[in-house]
């Protein structure tokens, strides 16, 4: 079949579409403003008009185009995406436009930068979930740290520069063994196609030592205990746009990865390695619970809360190997479809409290918690929507976040009764911090005149809430869309994972 | 000697020639004719590029009893040679013209380096490579001096000038260690000799020296020491000079050298220059951090990417070459970029060599701001940019040569010297501008253009970066 | 014959209020809130009655359909869908009828609040969860609608959000219930595990073939499977049914406006725990030992937070706790196998609970939102029709035939006496002197509000100028109390009736007619009331039969001593509170459960999290090892740096030294 | 023991001790003079080995020449006698001890006993001419190419020397007619329009 | 008889002494000048020796090389040294230090 090379469509036009709102300049604020919305836009629509064309019948890659990149290293310009990919595209070109709606007024000096950085970020970004070459992959998987270095550095709050610093260091530490890794690999095979790497029969040895190198280099992007001390400085310094991009989807690049490269790749180092995985997801779990419920600072608390949150992904990823030792194939797939789910859940949950806490800091100009109260009083359907994804983030069944944690926790009991404790350990902390940070924002009394004098959330304000409420909802109440989605490829993963490549 | 001796010699010839021509119209023509004198070197330049390409052989040519080599090699390192000179020659005209520095001496010297660059990558015999590394390093003394009633860059020149000498002296010893195991200074000569040679030691005692030598023009540790200062202390279009086309002259030095003269010796001089690699990727990495000087701090970061430039030649492939090559050239591309910006900001009486003068330079010039952190991010290895893609190729070399410890060693430098490639970033863009008269930009339009393609070039490259690769390993694979 | 638009009616209609009422709360007004809530609850509760009569009388079978797919993954399958049998089809009619009542009342009871229309949202979203809690056919929407109501009476406790303990106590209620959901959720885990289903149906079909299976959860301790199962999801049950020890949330939920104390803390979602352990019968009969838990907690309930009640001053807080006391003997009803009697208990108690709350309510709307029962007193002469209807709910509350919760106790006592498992003896004891203690603070309570002497002053010069000042005197009121208004007494009349005669007319068929049939599973074994009923002779001698019983003197006896203290000699309850000393103490303070959570759990919780993030996030991850690697490196560095001397001669010998290096390393060393 | 191995030690004596002087005296005449008995001493070992050439361009290029030049720079720079230093002294036993450890890993690894050779016959008398001519055949026809870079070479070394050491003086005055002749009124006198400077400050102070 | 071993030692001799010239030297660059030459001296002796004793000329030939070219570095060298002066009035080694760290 062929088709428009859509997915080459997807990464330039938002790339190159950061040209003209660069060009348009410090002077014309207006006019950056609406180009980029107008290539948000339009990598957003030429998203969508993929999804008729698009199968979720097979697990294999679609939109494919490949093109002979580097004949000395037999580099392809690569492409497609299956199921997994094509939602976390979906994801990245929705949450975009709304950041750029986001951003309209938030952000005043420099709107042209601050813009077509947000475009290139997301060109990379869809290049990452696109890219079925690994040097490819890195490329882009590495080109993404610098706007958002820029993004956090240039608009961030009064720590940008340790914490921009901090955030790029982390990552390229994690990133470049996974490089040494991919190189080996490389000399092994011959070639960087994913797939061909997939297929690589390896040593338990050089699994092991692979297996460490991707761990190390995803664990850092997810993040996981304890690599994880470089989100929360992130995301408290980070202006609103870059903490929703880095919350919403630079996240689950760390879990992509994971799944692209370490579980198929070293599918044996993993299985033998899973205990690890597994207690670090649930250290995130209970440990980063503790530590969300005594922050003082809005974003800091919601950081710590993803990391949590992601510790389920990681704990859906790592328990199939524990299912699968056990022969319940289904609910193998089940734990990796929850940890799918959870991650596009995340996705909005986390891009839509980040917004909320936008809204206010606009305002106020803290984050602090102590410095906020009794917002229900004076911005009611601002309240609405915090109180909404509040209590998305805690899970509650018709909202999105429930959907994946509840899979996680069905399929982790089929592995283990005390893993599924305690994970569930989440309902009760997490529900914890959430509802204290409710109740000290949104309950209670305006604590001064200037939080009584916030006007409640303007039109484009509420637009943004509203859409990601729309899909916090639409997941929540009827997950199936997605989990047809993602079915097919997850099921030729675990089909996959079952077969050792000793 | 014959006429296609000659003719294979061309492009030095002429360069030799022009020299001349352009020493005597200086001599006569007095500080009038500033402008034609750059313009004239910038026509010898393009002149010699177009003899270099147009003696073009697929097949490796030697002339002059083998003293000679033309090859793809070669001809790569000369044509970029050529590049990075014309790209100091614009970047630096207008800082020369307004410190009043000698332009003609400048040009001249520049372009007896350049001579001695393109004679010392051809070169077919020891005494061919020492006559050139002398070529080159003696018009580097006089450049470094050049600014004559600068106390820091007398200083500079003569540290230069004293460890040069003895890095020479060393380098003589190894060489007449090596004649006195082999019997023949020719290169070609000395391999097939090596096998069979019963002074197996000496030939290894010789190489050390030979090792020395070839470090110390790299500035691979410990025979870096001269190199920080010489970068401080010179003239700013120096320092630029210095820090690209004789780095490509080391690689040819050192392939010829190692690759062409000792591969019977390769086990040993492989492991030594692995040990170098770490060294200087040590020292690169670590004490840029501690720097406040731009041009220093350059300085380096220079080391430390010489180490990873010595992680690809240490693998001792063809693949290992081509990625020394590569590496060697990128860097040059990166190298003069980056002293262009600081050419571009300096004016009379203000060096712009600090890394806090380009406080806030997002706010005044965000296209030069931009241009200088492409060659950050080149710099620190982060893909797109062409630094990533040397980076990548130097450590599959190592990788594919099984020496993955070294790779992680390069790994780690990587990560280390990130941080203040970083900082220069964090300095243009998150940092308020210092005060209104600080920062200004060069008005000199070439140089703002060419600066620009520069710049620019190490992102285009990185996309399409296969062409270079594919030159590059055509100098060593068939 | 159900169809699947009707059910889908019964329940949207409520939600598509709700949505109004919530979205548009500007464009439609008080009016408009309170008109579609009430039409679309309206119609959830006429359709409830139309599904009920059509599957008792119109001979309907038994709805069990899915409407959609939520998930399907491999075999593995979650559904939406209901299933309505007789057990869902009485529950849709108790909820929806409460419901409905409070609606009804709060157009009153609200209406002075500015959160009208939100309010009426609010009840009206319960109401839709609620349903599809009770009409689901599966786990997930269970669980769906359990956290649903759950979210609701979040919200509504915390109503009025500007008060402080409002919104502690909303969220003291969320995180106390998510303790029992965290077993809830587990225990659904553990049915798909072993049963690999999510369904009702398949999962009571499959459910024989658990017996014999068990699971190593500590190794070398191998548990019944049925056991875990049911042990787990009973723990989701106690949190939301507020049983011992997860009670506690449940008497600080009086924050919340009155009528959602009815509605929900004491007529529907509380008894949800109730309804759960019912529907899961064919599970809970495998596993003995889970209904010995079950019976021991709620009759533990049952006795000891009833005594609670008898100390509270707060009008409000008697009933809670007195709900509490209920819950419990509705638990030990479901432990003794006696599932019907629970169901039927929660029936009763809903219309006299609520009834109970709206007549408290309509107490407090007349004292001006004064709960204190120490400065109220006398008020039989001002409202007489909240007096009559709280009393009818009173007595029902204390089981004096023939009021309806004389039957439903009344079998519970008789279930819990003649069940054999493990901890009934102890449970017997405990619903037995529960009696006692029910009917001393139900007295009590109506003593102090309606009997004895006005303990407030009416000062009307004070209220004019007061009139918003919150730092007013207690128990001085602006204008004399008076009878409330119609939208409030309707609903108490309307719940007054079933009060006093839904329990004589149901408990034929709910307790010993089957009425249940394949709803209700019970075990040969276990079949209290199987056996009760070749003692039952009908109502009318069940009811005369009663003078002969244990709890009706024991009734009797609590109604007596608690006549005496408050209408005769009201000093000896002083002497009485002092003679029980530091028993009196720790029944006041509810046997300390608040303190001993808040410090283990909440401030235990806080102190933990501030170590693990002062010391181990910032203090080892990011001091040491991030920021300690990046100090090290820069100390490094600066040793480095000064070894770049500026020295010709140190450079010099920096050279030479790695020339000998070199010559060692390699031409000794790779000599050798 | 031979005449000419007498001649050798003799010589190698000198040469060294010449050497050891030049870096350890303090007088840099003295330095230079004793430089120059050591490059003496040499040209006669380089005589023992049949380099006659060599030898006497030695002598006459850099005795004659080259060190002349070395004196008269020292002589024209009138540089004091510096005083040695505290840390001299200090780390002088450092310096030495590793300049032995230099020569003695040199000498072991050299391989001194496989040199233990006769020389064979010399070359240039067996191809029946002098050393010069050998010399020279092989520099003009083999060794063209590097004959023609030294020159090369030696022309740096002029341009570089008298690019840095060749100053024009930039501090005197000298007239130029031709700028005197073009200047107009208008490069002489600028009237430049300024405000007048506020008054008030200064009535305040 | 002088054996080849005679010459090379004397020129590792010389060479040391050089090269601990370079280092040891703490008082005026013009001792390091001429220890640069006696470096390449004692190289030159190398090339003799050998080129005597293998037979063949090319040792000669480079030396002549060396020699024209440390001709050529001695004059840059001293150029350098006079321009030292004249900037900082003294050559004492020990006072260079301007450019460090």
């Amino acid at each position: 079949m062929t088709h428009w090379p859509f997915l080459s469509l997807l990464i330039w036009v938002s790339i190159l579409g950061a040209v003209p709102v660069l060009l348009a300049g410090d002077r014309r604020p207006r006019l950056a403003r609406w180009l980029a919305l107008l290539v948000a836009l339009l990598t957003l629509a030429i998203n969508l008009a993929m999804l008729p064309g698009f199968s979720d019948a097979t697990a294999a890659m679609q939109f494919t185009e490949s093109h002979l990149w580097i004949r000395a290293l037999n580099v392809h310009y690569a492409l497609g995406v299956d199921g997994i990919a094509m939602a976390l595209i979906l994801l990245t070109t929705i949450t975009t436009v709304l950041v750029i709606i986001g951003a309209w007024e938030a952000i005043k000096t420099r709107v042209h930068q601050y813009m077509a950085a947000m475009l290139i970020l997301q060109g990379f970004m869809i290049g990452v979930f696109a890219a079925t070459d690994a040097l490819l992959f890195y490329v882009f998987f590495e080109a993404q740290l610098i706007p958002m270095f820029i993004l956090i550095g240039v608009w961030g709050g009064p720590r940008r520069v340790y914490a921009s610093i901090k955030f790029f260091l982390y990552t390229f530490l994690g990133s470049i063994f996974m490089l040494v890794g991919l190189i080996y690999l490389y000399s092994r095979a011959g070639t960087f196609d994913i797939a061909a790497l997939q297929a690589l029969p390896l040593g338990m040895d050089a699994q092991t030592w692979l297996f460490f190198a991707f761990l190390l280099a995803f664990a850092v992007k997810i993040p996981m205990v304890p690599v994880h001390t470089w989100l929360p400085d992130a995301h408290v310094e980070a202006p609103t746009g870059g903490s929703v991009v880095l919350a919403a989807v630079m996240l689950k690049i760390g879990a992509y990865g994971l799944i692209r490269f370490a579980l198929p790749i070293t599918p044996d180092a993993a299985q033998h390695y899973a205990w690890l995985v597994i207690g670090l997801s649930l250290i995130a779990v209970i440990y980063i619970g503790f530590v969300a419920l005594v922050q003082e600072d809005m974003k800091k608390l919601v950081a710590y809360s993803s990391i949590a949150h992601m510790g389920f992904v990681t704990l859906g990823l790592f328990i199939v190997f524990m299912l699968i030792r056990s022969q319940q194939g289904d609910a193998a797939e089940l734990g990796m479809q929850g940890a799918m789910v959870q991650m596009i859940s995340h996705g909005f949950v986390s891009g839509a409290l980040f917004s909320c806490i936008g809204v206010m800091y606009d305002r106020m100009h803290t984050r602090q918690i102590k410095d906020y109260g009794g917002l229900a009083k004076v911005m009611p359907w601002f309240a609405a929507f915090m109180v909404f994804f509040a209590m998305a983030n805690v899970g509650l069944p018709g909202t999105s976040g429930f959907v994946g944690e509840f899979m996680v926790i069905l399929a982790s009991f089929a592995a283990n009764p005390w893993l599924a404790l305690l994970a569930a350990f989440t309902l009760v902390i997490g529900a914890g911090y959430t509802l204290w940070l409710v109740k000290r924002v949104v309950w209670g009394e305006p604590p001064n005149a200037h939080v009584a004098a916030m006007p409640d959330i303007n039109a484009r304000e509420a637009l943004v809430l509203a859409v990601f409420a729309a899909f916090v909802l639409a997941i929540g109440i009827w997950p199936e869309p997605l989990v047809r989605m993602l079915d097919a490829p997850v099921g030729q993963l675990v089909q996959t994972l079952g077969h050792s490549k000793l | 000697m014959s006429w296609n001796d000659v003719v294979t010699l061309l492009p030095e010839l002429y360069l030799t020639g022009a020299i001349c021509v352009l020493l005597l119209l200086d001599a006569f023509s007095g500080a009038r004719h500033r402008a034609a004198v750059h313009w004239l070197s910038m026509l010898v330049l393009v002149v010699t590029a177009l003899l270099v390409v147009a003696g073009h052989h697929t097949n490796p040519v030697t002339a002059f009893n083998g003293m000679y080599i033309s090859d793809t090699l070669a001809e790569i390192l000369k044509l970029f040679a050529l590049l990075s000179v014309a790209l100091v020659f614009v970047y630096g005209e207008s800082y020369l013209c307004e410190r009043k520095v000698a332009i003609g001496e400048f040009h001249t010297l520049m372009l007896f380096g350049l001579l001695g660059i393109m004679l010392l990558v051809s070169a077919g015999n020891l005494v061919m490579v020492y006559l050139g590394v002398e070529l080159v390093t003696l018009s580097s003394y006089a450049l470094v001096a050049l600014d004559r009633d600068s106390p820091r860059s007398t200083e500079a020149a003569m540290k230069y000038f004293v460890l040069g000498a003895l890095a020479s002296g060393l380098l003589l010893y190894g060489m007449s260690m090596l004649y006195g195991a082999t019997g023949t200074l020719d290169l070609t000569g000395i391999a097939s000799t090596l096998p069979f040679t019963p002074h197996h030691t000496l030939a290894v005692f010789g190489l050390v020296f030979l090792i020395t030598g070839i470090a110390f023009k790299f500035g691979a540790a410990p025979f870096h020491m001269w190199l920080p200062d010489v970068y401080e202390g010179s003239p700013t279009p120096v320092t630029a000079f210095v820090a690209s086309a004789p780095k490509l002259a080391a690689v040819g030095m050192a392939l010829r050298l190692l690759d062409l003269g000792l591969m019977p010796l390769a086990p040993y001089w492989r492991e030594m220059l692995a040990v170098l690699a770490v060294a200087s990727l040590a020292i690169g990495s670590l004490v840029a951090i501690v720097q406040t000087n731009l041009k220093r701090m350059l300085a380096y970061s220079t080391i430390g990417h010489m180490g990873f430039l010595f992680l690809g030649l240490s693998a001792g492939t063809a693949f290992g070459n081509a990625a020394a090559v590569f590496y060697a050239i990128v860097y040059t591309l990166m190298s003069t970029a980056a002293f262009g910006v600081i050419l571009a900001l300096s004016r009379a009486g203000f060096e712009a060599d600090k890394i806090d003068d380009l406080r806030g330079l997002n706010q005044r010039s965000p296209w030069f701001a931009g241009m200088m952190a492409l060659v950050m991010f080149s710099f620190g290895g982060v893909p797109p940019l062409l630094g990533f893609f040397a980076k990548l190729l130097v450590l599959q070399a190592a990788i594919e040569a099984h020496m993955l410890w070294l790779a992680i060693v390069g790994a780690v430098a990587a990560i280390i010297s990130l941080f203040y490639y970083l900082r220069v970033v964090k300095v243009m863009y998150f940092d308020k501008p210092a005060d209104d008269s600080t920062l200004s930009i060069s008005s000199d339009a070439s140089l703002r253009w060419v600066l620009s393609l520069n710049a620019l070039s190490l992102l285009v490259l990185g996309v399409f970066w296969g062409p270079l690769l594919d030159w590059c390993m055509r100098a060593f694979v068939g | 014959m159900i169809v699947t638009s009707t059910l889908l009616a019964i329940v949207l209609a409520p939600l598509i209020g709700a949505l109004l009422a919530g979205l548009l709360r500007k464009q439609i007004g008080r009016i408009g809130a309170h008109s579609v809530t009430i039409l679309g609850v309206g119609i959830a509760c006429g359709l409830s009655l139309w599904v009920f009569w059509q599957l008792v009388w119109g001979g309907a079978a038994i709805y069990n359909h899915n409407i959609y797919t939520w998930f399907q993954i491999g075999s593995i399958g979650a559904h939406i869908g209901f299933q309505i049998d007789r057990l869902s089809a009485l529950m849709m009619v108790v909820v929806s009828f409460v419901s409905l009542m409070v609606h009804i009342y709060t157009v009153g009871y609200m209406a002075e609040d500015d959160g009208y229309q939100r309010f009426f949202a609010y009840i009206a979203l319960f109401t839709f969860f609620m349903l599809m809690l009770v009409m689901s056919n599966n786990f997930l929407q269970l669980f769906f609608g359990w956290e649903g109501v759950g979210l609701v009476s979040y919200l509504l406790i915390g109503f009025w959000y500007g008060k402080p303990s409002a919104s502690r106590a909303g969220m003291k209620a969320f995180i106390v219930n998510r303790v029992g959901d965290l077993g809830f959720v587990l225990g659904i885990a553990a049915v798909l595990y072993f049963l690999g289903s999510l369904s009702y149906s398949q999962v009571f079909a499959h459910a024989p073939s658990l017996v014999g299976r068990g699971i190593e959860i500590i190794p070398g301790h191998t548990w019944s499977a049925a056991t875990l199962i049911c042990i787990l999801l009973f723990i989701g049950a106690m949190g939301k049914s507020a049983q011992v020890p997860l009670h506690v949330w449940l008497p600080d939920s009086m924050e919340g406006p009155t009528p959602i104390s009815a509605l929900i803390h004491a007529a529907t979602m509380v008894t949800a725990g109730v309804f759960m352990v019912a529907r899961m019968s064919p599970l809970f009969e495998l596993s003995t030992t889970a209904l010995s838990m079950v019976l021991v907690i709620g009759a533990t309930g049952a006795f000891f937070l009833g005594l609670i009640g008898i100390t509270q001053w707060d009008i409000k807080r008697v009933i809670a706790y007195s709900t509490l006391s209920q819950l419990g003997y509705m638990m030990a009803a479901l432990g003794a196998s006696a599932y019907a009697a629970g169901i039927f208990h929660l029936m009763t108690h809903a219309f006299f609970k609520a009834l109970l709350f709206l007549g408290a309510g309509s107490v407090i709307m007349a004292m001006h939102h004064e709960q204190d029962m120490r400065y109220m007193g006398g008020l039989r002469r001002y409202m007489p029709i909240t007096y009559f209807t709280m009393w009818v709910g009173a007595l029902a509350l204390c089981g004096i035939p023939p009021f309806s919760g004389f039957y439903s106790k009344d079998a519970i006592i008789d279930a819990v006496g003649m069940s054999h498992i493990w901890g009934s003896g102890y449970a017997y004891w405990c619903v037995l002197l529960g009696v006692f203690v029910t009917a001393t603070y139900t007295f009590r309570m109506m003593y102090l509000t309606f009997h004895g002497k006005e303990r407030f002053r009416v000062d009307q010069h004070a209220g004019h100028v007061h009139h918003d000042d919150a730092q007013h005197e207690r128990g001085v009121l602006a204008h004399t109390p008076h009878e409330s208004p119609w939208v409030v007494t309707l609903p108490l009349v309307l719940l007054a009736i079933p009060s006093l005669l839904v329990g004589m007319f149901a408990v034929q068929p709910l307790l010993y007619g089957n009425f249940f049939g394949s709803a209700i599973f019970v075990l040969p074994a276990h079949n209290v009331l199987g056996e009760m009923a070749t003692h039952f002779h009908g109502t009318l001698a069940l009811t005369l039969h009663a003078v002969f019983t244990a709890p009706f003197w024991i009734a009797i006896a609590g109604i007596v001593v608690t006549s005496y203290i408050y209408l005769i000699n009201p000093a000896l309850a002083d002497v009485i509170k002092r003679a029980l000393g530091p028993i009196y103490r720790v029944i006041d303070n509810k046997f300390y459960f608040d303190e001993f959570y808040d410090a283990v759990f909440a401030r235990g919780g806080v102190a933990l999290g501030r170590v693990l993030w002062k010391r181990a996030d910032d203090g080892a991850i990011d001091g040491v090892i991030v920021n300690g690697s990046a100090a090290l490196v820069n100390r490094v560095a600066t040793r480095a740096r000064a070894l770049q001397s500026g020295l010709l001669y140190h450079y010099a010998f920096a050279m030479i030294l790695g020339l000998i290096l070199l010559l060692a390393g390699f031409v000794f060393v790779g000599h050798a | 023991m031979n005449i000419q191995l007498l001649a050798f030690y003799f010589f190698a004596f000198f040469a060294v001790l010449g050497a050891l002087l030049v870096i350890s005296l303090r007088n840099p005449v003295h330095a230079v003079l004793s430089l120059v008995m050591t490059f003496f001493s040499v040209a006669c070992i380089w005589m023992l080995l049949d380099a006659e050439f060599l030898a006497l361009a030695l002598i006459v290029v850099y005795v004659g020449a080259v060190m002349v030049l070395f004196l008269f720079v020292v002589m024209m720079l009138d540089i004091k006698v510096a005083a040695a230093r505290e840390g001299f002294i200090r780390y002088l036993p450092v310096g030495i001890g590793v300049a032995l450890i230099m020569l003695a890993e040199m000498i072991a690894l050299i391989g001194v006993r496989a040199m233990q050779v006769a020389p064979p016959p010399n070359p240039a008398t067996m191809h029946g001419e002098s050393n010069v001519a050998w010399i020279g055949q092989a520099l003009y026809t083999h060794y063209l190419l590097p004959f023609e870079v030294a020159a090369v070479i030696l022309t740096v070394g002029i341009v570089a020397a008298v690019a840095l050491t060749l100053r024009q003086r930039t501090g005197v005055r000298h007239q130029s007619a031709a700028q005197q002749v073009a200047v107009v009124a208008r490069d002489r006198v600028r009237l430049v329009s300024m405000p007048a400077e506020r008054s008030d400050d200064g009535a305040k102070s | 008889m002088i054996t080849l071993a005679h010459y090379i030692v004397l020129g590792a001799v010389l060479f040391c002494i050089a090269v601990a010239g370079i280092f040891i030297n703490r008082k005026n660059v013009i001792v390091l000048l001429m220890a640069i030459e006696l470096m390449l001296l004692a190289v030159n002796i190398n090339f003799i020796a050998f080129s005597r004793f293998l037979g063949d000329v090319s040792g000669q030939v480079f030396v002549f090389f060396i020699l024209t070219v440390a001709a050529a570095e001695a004059a840059i060298g001293l150029a350098i040294l006079t321009l030292l002066f004249r900037n900082r009035r003294t050559i004492n080694v020990a006072e260079f230090d301007d450019l460090r760290g």
